[in-house]
């Protein structure tokens, strides 16, 4: 295979390592590929999202465990590797963000995440079981995203009553 | 690494509050906080100015039309100070363009 | 133990990745210790020396493992370890520094790396041995430093003629 | 990350080469082979500005050792121009402040 594990990141699964995660991924990103600045925003995005998901996937398993965040290089693409080891999950079986009526749950508002990284990376892949999830992302060099926001704009609509 | 939360009352009807800095769902419940805590303070048009965000992720788009809920069930409004593409773009992916008023300035946005 | 570990980095043997070590390590003791910033540039140095150490062992040793760095956190004290798999040396037993007198040596000046790391941290700790060498790099919180650059000093002399 | 070099040779007798970034074993030798190339293309009093360096290690040290000694040994020399603390204090505790001649600025560098 092409693709090199250029570095491997292990942080605890508490919220605050989340910001290191960003600044790594992103320099890396910058240090190492001709990529545009709006890709890497697009790549710190969705890494970012993928571990606000795998520490709460840690936290609610009771897992010690740290998250583990692994980047991959290639001559054409620069991929990301987010992994937990939760309690796994279906990602195309995800709720159907009804529309919301309770106005305090307002406040947690949640279920972007997933739509987010579809939106923003160039692929995503799910690797997840009883084990763990492991959440692939990966850019190609070119400075194109994909145009796949209408599950969000539905969850939007549905939120404006 | 910290949010920076600044508020100026001195554009009445308008409450304006800078963010500054990252936020994420570390740092959202903080703003969280502040937003209910204006709001039960009686402050019903509030400006978020979004200029000194560099970073912004779901959890802190949930806080925002949260606050957005909250103010619109008390008769106000929040609206969003935001010219920076990296932060509007967040915005526009999730359809949230069409449901926040987005703004150029605080002075386009406390405009009477 | 009250030390906890926070974070492990772990990079290719290869000095282009030293840079991030830097960043990490300097955005982690900003983010989480009240260290005074010339007290994080101190840590940066002798972070990037070690690993620029580490990695010429790795490399010496013809190992293709990676350079891990692990920060480690207690109330008191922010610790970074920089270990490799090289084939280890006695930091007590360095050459001496003898005066040089080649002029074309001079361009490929080395060995104020170990003098420095002394320098910059509050206390440094080398386990060295067959299957590699991990030195441990401490911060307290104060703002002192030592005063031991006389080893430099007398290396500088030497090159001065 | 890329090391940045630009010469200036506007000034002479002084050649002035401006550094940016960080200068450690990944950058160093770019610095190396700019600072041979200067003296091996007649350069005789060059004025290195450290003005840009974020950062500086050993390595970038030998170098610049190694820069001084060429340079001397051709009737030449080289200064430094550097007030950043954070730089300093390498060339301060290493000792090699008593080894370079150190400026506050260009100007000051490159007043005959
Ligand atoms: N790494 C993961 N491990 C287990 N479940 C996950 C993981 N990532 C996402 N999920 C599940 O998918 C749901 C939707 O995720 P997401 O779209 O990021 O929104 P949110 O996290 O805000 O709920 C989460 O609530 C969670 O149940
Ligand atoms: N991690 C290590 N593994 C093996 N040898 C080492 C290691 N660190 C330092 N050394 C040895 O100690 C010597 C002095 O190191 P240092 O003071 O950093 O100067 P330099 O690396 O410039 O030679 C090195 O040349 C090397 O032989």
């Amino acid at each position: 295979m092409a693709v090199e594990r250029s570095l491997e990141l292990s942080v605890p699964s508490r919220v605050e390592y989340i910001a290191v995660v960003r600044l790594v991924v992103s320099s890396l990103a910058t240090a190492r590929r001709a990529l545009a600045d709006d890709r890497i925003d697009d790549l710190k995005l969705a890494v970012s999202e993928a571990c606000t998901n795998a520490i709460e996937a840690n936290m609610e398993a009771g897992e010690d465990a740290p998250v583990v965040v692994s980047c991959w290089e290639a001559p054409e693409r620069f991929e990301v590797c987010v992994a937990d080891s939760g309690q796994g999950f279906d990602p195309d079986d995800l709720p159907q963000h009804p529309p919301v009526t309770d106005p305090e749950r307002l406040n947690f508002e949640r279920g972007l995440g997933i739509p987010l990284i579809r939106s923003l990376v160039d692929d995503v892949r799910f690797e997840s079981g009883a084990e763990g999830t492991a959440v692939w992302m990966t850019l190609f060099g070119g400075p194109d995203y994909g145009d796949e926001t209408s599950e969000i704009v539905r969850v939007v609509i549905a939120e404006q009553e | 690494m910290e949010l920076g939360l600044q508020v100026d009352d001195s554009r009445s009807p308008y409450t304006v509050l800078s963010v500054k800095g990252e936020v994420d769902v570390y740092s959202a419940p903080r703003l969280r906080e502040k937003l209910v805590e204006l709001v039960s303070e009686g402050h019903r048009q509030i400006v978020a100015d979004l200029e000194g965000v560099d970073f912004l992720d779901s959890t802190g788009l949930g806080v925002l039309v949260g606050g957005l809920k909250r103010l619109r069930s008390h008769e106000g409004d929040l609206t969003l100070v935001c010219t920076q593409p990296r932060i509007l773009k967040v915005f526009e992916i999730t359809g949230l363009t069409t449901v926040f008023k987005i703004s150029g300035s605080v002075d386009e946005a406390t405009a009477s």
